[in-house]
């Protein structure tokens, strides 16, 4: 029986690869009053779909581990029905109903968390509502523009409306991206969710934003082109999201940099890569959507790939500090490669696709003349590269550091077969820059009456300012590491191995047990000196939200006064209000 | 094919004479500076020998052993995706398959897996050194990067052999053209060339916490080989950017030398500065001489257009 | 012999039933006829369905319009006449199977519960204003009755908060309905109606006052709604779900029935309506916000949810009106659901308190998920029925270009979300230390599986029903034709 | 000597006049007096006088009892009887609540010891 139910909940897991496959077509489902839901699958959708089909399942497998937790399955197969919902919605209502199934349905699976606090839910619900209640609103206005809910572009809105529309919708979906200041909700969250499902909060349900974000545009007549008049040789509204975006990533970079725990350390570098998300869709361009689109997808792969790692890290050792972890290389020596390959994708460093998706970002911003916004970003993609270095060498470098450490074994298949799979997709898109491009990027940009980006063959990635031959440089690389160590070890010497971890050349003293030789949570502490990070660490909005948060509960008390248990009170009061209305009127009209 | 693995394997030779005669030179004028003898001019060689024939080398593991390897085999890649000279089929490596953005990263490529490999020997002072050595990347990358773009928006690409072929004739060497660039990039090439006064990472005082820390015997000098042919790798880029580039070997030796020549002169004059003060600097020397530029050669004319 | 089946029976058969209970005790008939009578209702409503929906059902007793009592069965009203059969068959059948405190199942509560049901079916059908006082009033005092049930110190204490000001707010409506006649000497709503704006401006709006007092504090209007968190805490929650689900409904209806049919021109009644109902959603939400005991939770939240019908009835546009009826049946469900579930926890646990609740939802699975499910329903979010007809409110505003009320219910359902996820997290605590439960009898799930079966139904398909709103709200906002209706096709 | 009263708008000013003094009453006991008895007791002395305006007002001097006896056959000259109907029933629904009430405040009495108002705080905001 519940083996029956396991490989159903891992069917249905797999419903985004099937709808995929078989959707043609569209449906359509009577609501009330002449409302319809229309369910049709566009290219842009049909990304992220295929984004979703990818971590669906992957994150399902450690989930289905022994022993499980049935209510998460069932609000997992909720989630997923509820983004599908969402990325075949053709219009407005079912956008947002699967909006919404989506939210509660993935706060709900936080709860089932040990260790999810007050203030980490709340806040994620919160913030989700207020985006999904801004996304209603701006689906009114739009509705009352254009009489139907049909997702489409307007006809010729004026200014004001257009903006409205804009704040409503561009607000709603930057808090579910998480940019700068709405991102409060994000690191808890994704620290406090169960370990798997971090990864899919992380790897896909952000990305739901991110959709969001790319959609909007299309909503107004070129807008994807120009809105509101050109800076440079790029939109000016675009300039706005697109500092929004890039200060996002510099502040989440600095933020990662300082954390101590190893999922709050991936939160806040969800945060910085979806703000290059942003940035890129700001741009606007053809090359910056490629971008946009390509990042995505990365960062699905590597943050499921890195979530996943660090879920069963954090199984086999019950530690989550940095501090409390250390030399995991030789116990789990999978989990180390899957953590190196997602740092490679993170860091956008070559071969790996992250640096395909960045190239192509990076292009844009050149091609849209917006340099500074570059400056910026390289600022937060070089930044990246120290929590990246903390992120591998916390855990699996260094000395181990607690017993849990010490005593750990490789993470359970469940944990393995999933970062396996997406360290093979890494390094297949790797390999093959123009792959994405022609098979998942292109179609979109059609799609979006855009110009494609064009792959003259799989290996290459082309662009009117060059590209790049992935198979050639993996291929070099490669050669190169073989030759190397070949010859290395023809030389004339022999290697020895140290005898003990603690022969180490240490300040002239002989180390021991005792002694604290691991640099993990202590790592990237000295960058506080910096005057501009340390100021940028300093700030924070946690205490403008709890002090909204606070207010809003003086006005509770206040208010409350008001149900104060005195009958006579009530019934003054009700006499006083008949009586000054009464009055009122009188020396208003005249009785 | 064959030609291919000539001109490859050509270039890293190339890469490794300029480079060991490079800080050999630097040595001798460093010494003469500072009113000692200094050693050979071929003393460098003679070091790299010298720790390449060691009968013994300490491990702390595997990752600690492909560490190295990683780097050296970053190094070999990043050399062979600079063009070294133009219009011509030599010493091209596999250049056309790249473009400057990526020899940006594969600068990088090396350093990271080396720094696993420090993480690997369990040291604490060389994990703090590869963090210094990351706060300052970080530092430095950003004007540098700045200053490069503005190349690649001068001449709308990010190919090398592109800007390259642009500059024919020493008007339209890329220094001419576009000196604010060169200005920009100037100090932080110089940081990324592990140069003083930026040299706080790898600083012989600074050895003993610095990443090279647990390294010795064959593995220091594979270290100590990278280093030098990246060292070019990077003088090349830029007289390819900036000095239009070589068309045959001499050419490029003494462009290249004569901008080793005045990052040599800057970096003696000054004294070291510490991690932190470095990367103050570039957010705020270079970085704001970059700002200023993006504003006058890029906001301006689009503005007066 | 047939009986005929007409609008009397939805008054008379609980009135007949209630007075005939010494009988039933005897022959231990109470607890089925409890519920039966009910289910009768509901039964007879949908027989009536086809045939309302070709024209109203007048049924008149003793001489001829104008004077005389008649009761009206018409879309609008067989909307709520369902809804209160459906709400009191639910809340019955929970008290039957779930094995109720024994004080919810003799006689004295049998009684009260049918005159109750009685009551707000005459109110709602009632086409007479003095027989609406005097349903009113029968209403009122099973409502108070019940309500004091318990016989302990707080349940008296609610039931005499209650009377004190049910009393109050009836001597205020009778006031009204005096002037009315001494003014146009007809009591026959549609009677009075025609004349209605004959009578001399401030006379109206005395009048027109003495009712809003008189009816919101009844229907649970802001400023005259302090007295509902008391009484819901006090009473059972059964009762308080009851009282939510379908008292201040039916008079909420009358409150609205009356604006329309005696307004020729509602627009400005229905503008001070939409603030007060703006007013009452905004500041219980935002009170329910430090709330820690369920019951006065949930009464906030009642409160919220009556603000928002208002606000959507007062519009007084198609698609608005036909949203706030719709919300009406499902926040009756809802709310019954989620008094229910406190019913059960509170059974289990002793306490309704948020401390004492910490971790609930591991004792007690089914009712945490129900409450979560009546949660996400009462703060509109899709698939569930709340949502459906907000989206018809909301939709309704829009179309009209009004963006106001819009605002208010986002940000209301923003704030309701506040204090009900607290809620959610608070049951579903991993680290709270809970007191051993109560057993709770299986059966007691029965009735709110149907109305959480109810709630997911009318969230995916609301379109079954959707038409039956739209002829209410077409109904309840054609005054011409009402007053035709009765009147004759020439006054 | 009271002829005067004869005129119908005088005698419907002083019921006004009365009866509202009535209301007025009976409302300043709900407010100001905190004995439950004394509360409810203003309660019915505010119904009470509705009643009697709602009589008051719908006689005119004059009129007779709306009673068909022995020789009177014919509804001429008789008060309206809807509202004396409606006030009859209207009082056997106040007596019913009042007696409720009384019921209740003597149970809460019994139980509590108290039957101040004011005092009634055991529901009250957490």
């Amino acid at each position: 029986m519940s083996a029956m139910l396991r490989l159903l909940f891992f069917v249905v897991s797999l419903s985004p690869t099937l709808l995929l496959v078989t959707w043609d077509g569209s449906l359509s489902w009577a609501l009330i009053d002449g409302i319809r839901l229309h369910l049709t699958l566009t290219p842009l959708a049909g990304f992220f779909l295929t984004l979703l089909a990818l971590a669906a399942p992957l994150v399902a497998l450690p989930m289905l581990r022994r022993p499980c937790d049935w209510p998460s399955l069932v609000l997992y197969v909720l989630l997923l029905l509820g983004m599908q919902l969402l990325l075949l919605a053709g219009d407005f209502v079912s956008f947002f109903v699967g909006w919404e199934v989506m939210t509660w349905s993935s706060y709900l699976l936080l709860l089932r968390s040990s260790r999810a606090d007050m203030e980490t839910s709340q806040s994620f619900i919160l913030f989700n509502l207020a985006s999904a209640f801004l996304l209603l609103a701006g689906i009114l206005v739009f509705f009352s523009l254009t009489g139907d809910f049909a997702i489409r572009s307007l006809a010729e809105p004026s200014l004001p409306q257009a903006l409205t529309l804009l704040a409503l919708f561009g607000l709603a979906f930057l808090i579910k991206v998480g940019t700068l200041p709405l991102h409060i909700w994000i690191p808890s969250s994704y620290d406090q969710a169960p370990d798997a499902f971090s990864a899919f909060l992380s790897g896909s349900v952000s990305k739901m934003g991110v959709y969001g974000l790319i959609l909007l545009p299309t909503l107004f007549p070129d807008a994807l082109a120009s809105f509101a008049g050109r800076f440079l040789n790029g939109p000016a509204f675009g300039y706005l999201l697109a500092w929004v975006g890039v200060i996002t990533s510099v502040v989440a970079t600095f933020k990662a940099i300082s954390q101590e725990d190893m999922k709050r350390l991936l939160a806040y570098s969800s945060i910085a890569q979806v703000g290059y998300i942003t940035t890129a869709v700001g741009v606007g361009s053809s090359l910056a959507i490629a971008g946009a689109l390509y990042l995505a997808l990365v960062h699905t792969l590597v943050k499921v790939l890195l979530f996943i790692s660090v879920a069963g890290i954090v199984l086999q050792t019950g530690q989550r500090q940095f501090k409390d972890l250390g030399r995991l290389i030789e116990r789990m020596p999978i989990s180390f490669f899957g953590v190196l390959i997602g740092i490679i994708g993170l860091a956008g460093m070559p071969p790996l696709p992250g640096f395909a998706a960045k190239y192509l970002v990076f292009v844009s911003l050149v091609d849209a003349r917006w340099l500074l916004l570059l400056a910026a970003m390289i600022l937060a993609s070089t930044a990246a590269f120290i929590y990246c270095y903390k992120l591998i060498y916390a855990p699996f470098l260094g000395h181990a550091n607690s017993p849990g450490a010490k005593e750990a074994r490789e993470a359970p298949w469940p944990y393995l077969v999933p970062q396996v799979i997406l360290m093979g997709l890494l390094v297949l898109f790797g390999l093959f820059p123009g792959l994405a491009i022609d098979v998942l990027i292109d179609p979109v940009l059609v799609g979006l009456q855009m110009a494609p980006i064009g792959a003259e063959s799989w290996a290459k990635l082309t662009t009117v300012y060059g590209g790049y031959d992935g198979v050639v440089l993996m291929l070099v690389f490669g050669i190169a590491f073989v030759l190397v160590t070949g010859l290395f070890l023809l030389l004339r010497g022999r290697m020895r191995r140290a005898g003990s971890p603690y022969d180490l050349s240490f300040a002239g003293e002989v180390p021991t047990a005792d002694t604290p030789l691991h640099y993990g949570a202590g790592m990237g502490r000295e960058l506080r000196r910096i005057p501009l990070v340390g100021w940028i660490l300093r700030q924070g909005t946690r205490g403008f939200y709890l002090g909204l948060a606070g207010q809003m509960r003086a006005a509770a008390a206040l208010l409350g006064n008001l149900y104060v248990g005195r009958p006579q009170a009530w019934i003054l009061i009700a006499v006083v209000v008949l009586a000054a209305s009464l009055a009122a009127r009188a020396m208003m009209g005249g009785l | 094919m064959m030609h291919a693995v000539v001109d490859s394997l050509a270039m890293i030779g190339v890469s490794y004479v300029m480079g060991f005669l490079f800080y050999g030179f630097y040595r001798q004028l460093n010494a003469r500076i500072q009113r000692r003898w200094g050693p050979s001019i071929w003393q460098n060689f003679f070091d790299n020998m010298k720790f390449f024939f060691k009968s013994e080398t300490l491990s702390h593991g595997p990752m600690f052993f492909f560490g190295p390897m990683i780097i050296m085999a970053g190094a070999f890649t990043t050399v062979l995706f600079v063009p070294f000279l133009k219009d011509s089929t030599w010493l091209q490596g596999f250049s056309q398959y790249g473009n400057l953005i990526l020899i940006i990263y594969l600068l990088v490529v090396g350093p990271l897996g080396n720094a696993l490999a420090v993480g690997s020997s369990g040291n604490p002072f060389g994990v703090m050194g590869v963090t210094r050595g990351l706060t300052r990347l970080m530092g430095l990358e950003v004007p540098f990067f700045l200053g490069l773009a503005l190349v690649m928006l001068q001449h709308e690409t990010s190919s090398v052999h592109a800007i390259m072929a642009a500059q024919d004739g020493l008007a339209n060497w890329g220094i001419v053209t576009n000196p604010v660039a060169f200005v920009v990039i100037l100090l932080p090439f110089i940081a990324a060339q592990n140069a003083s006064p930026f040299d706080v990472v790898g600083a012989p005082v600074e050895v003993y916490a610095g990443p090279r820390v647990e390294f010795g015997g064959r593995l220091l000098g594979v270290l100590m080989t990278q280093n030098m042919m990246m060292s070019i790798a990077k003088l090349v880029l830029v007289v390819d950017l900036f000095l239009g580039g070589a068309s045959n070997v001499l050419v490029l030796i003494a462009k290249a030398f004569s901008l080793f020549l005045l990052t040599t002169a800057i970096s003696m004059v000054f004294p070291r500065l510490k991690t932190e003060q470095a990367v103050d600097f570039f957010w705020k020397v270079p970085l704001g001489i970059g700002v200023l530029a993006v504003i006058l050669t890029v906001w301006l004319p689009s503005w007066s257009a | 012999m047939t009986l005929p089946l007409t609008p009397v029976w939805f008054v008379a058969l609980p009135l007949l039933l209630a007075f005939a209970s010494p009988l039933w005790v005897r022959y231990r008939l109470l607890m089925p006829l409890l519920v039966g009578t009910p289910a009768l209702l509901l039964l007879l409503a949908f027989v009536l369905l086809p045939e309302v929906r070709t024209g109203p059902l007048l049924e008149t007793i003793v001489i001829a319009p104008p004077l005389g009592i008649h009761l009206q069965l018409d879309s609008a009203s067989w909307i709520l006449v369902a809804l209160i059969s459906l709400a009191g068959l639910l809340a019955t059948a929970f008290i039957w199977l779930s094995d109720a405190e024994p004080y919810l199942r003799d006689r004295r509560a049998f009684v009260f519960l049918l005159l109750l049901i009685a009551g707000c079916n005459g109110m709602v059908l009632t086409g007479d204003l003095f027989n609406l006082y005097v349903f009113l009033e029968i209403a009122g005092v099973s409502a108070y009755a019940l309500s004091a049930l318990r016989r302990d110190a707080s349940a008296l204490e609610a039931g005499l908060k209650y009377l004190i000001i049910g009393s109050v707010a009836a001597v205020f409506f009778l006031f009204s309905v005096v002037l009315i006649y001494l003014q146009t000497g007809q009591l026959n709503m549609a009677a009075v109606a025609a004349r209605f704006g004959g009578i001399p401006a401030p006379m109206q709006l005395l009048i027109g006052l003495l009712m809003l007092v008189g009816l919101g504090i009844k229907a649970e209007l802001f400023p005259f709604n302090f007295w509902v968190p008391d009484v819901y805490q006090g009473s059972h929650p059964v009762l308080a779900g009851l009282f939510s689900g379908l008292l201040v409904k039916a008079f909420l209806f009358v409150l609205f029935h009356l604006v329309f049919l005696l307004l020729a021109d509602p627009q400005v009644a229905g503008l001070w309506l939409m603030g007060l109902g703006a007013t009452t959603m905004l500041i219980a939400e935002v009170v329910a916000l430090r709330q820690e005991d369920m019951r006065r939770m949930l009464a906030y939240s009642s409160l919220g949810q009556i603000g928002l019908i208002t606000l959507a009835l007062g519009f007084g546009m198609q698609a608005t009106t036909a949203g706030g009826l719709f919300h009406m049946v499902n926040h009756t469900l809802v709310k019954l659901l989620l008094f229910l579930t406190a019913a059960v926890l509170l059974r289990s646990f002793v306490s309704a308190r948020l401390a004492d609740l910490a971790g609930a939802g591991r004792a007690r699975p089914l009712a945490a998920a129900l409450f979560v499910l009546g949660a996400l329903a009462v703060m509109g979010l899709p698939p569930l029925s709340g949502f459906a007809s907000k989206l018809w409110i909301l939709k309704g505003f829009a179309e009209a270009g009004v963006f106001w009320p819009v605002a208010l219910i986002l940000l209301a359902a923003l704030i309701e979300a506040g204090y009900y996820f607290r809620w959610i997290k608070v049951l579903y605590d991993p680290n709270g230390d809970l007191k051993a439960a109560a057993p709770v009898e299986r059966m007691a799930y029965v009735p709110m599986g149907v109305a959480a079966g109810l709630i997911i139904l009318l969230g995916v398909a609301p379109f079954l029903v959707d038409d039956l709103f739209i002829e209410g709200a077409q109904t309840l906002l054609d005054r011409g034709a009402a007053l035709s209706a009765v009147l004759g096709a020439g006054s | 000597m009271l002829a005067f009263l004869d005129d119908p708008k005088i005698l419907h000013g002083i019921y006004v006049l009365g009866t509202l003094t009535l209301f007025f009453i009976g409302l300043y006991g709900l407010l100001a007096k905190r004995h439950l008895l004394k509360v409810l007791i203003s309660i019915a002395v505010m119904e009470l006088s509705v009643y009697l305006l709602f009589v008051g007002l719908a006689t005119s001097p004059g009129e007779t009892a709306p009673i068909l006896s022995d020789g009177l056959t014919e509804f001429a000259g008789m008060a309206d009887p809807v509202p004396q109907a409606l006030t009859l029933t209207a009082i056997v629904i106040g007596l019913a609540v009042l007696a409720l009430g009384v019921s209740l405040a003597v149970q809460y009495h019994r139980l509590t010891g108290k039957a101040d108002i004011a005092r009634m705080t055991e529901l009250k905001e957490l």
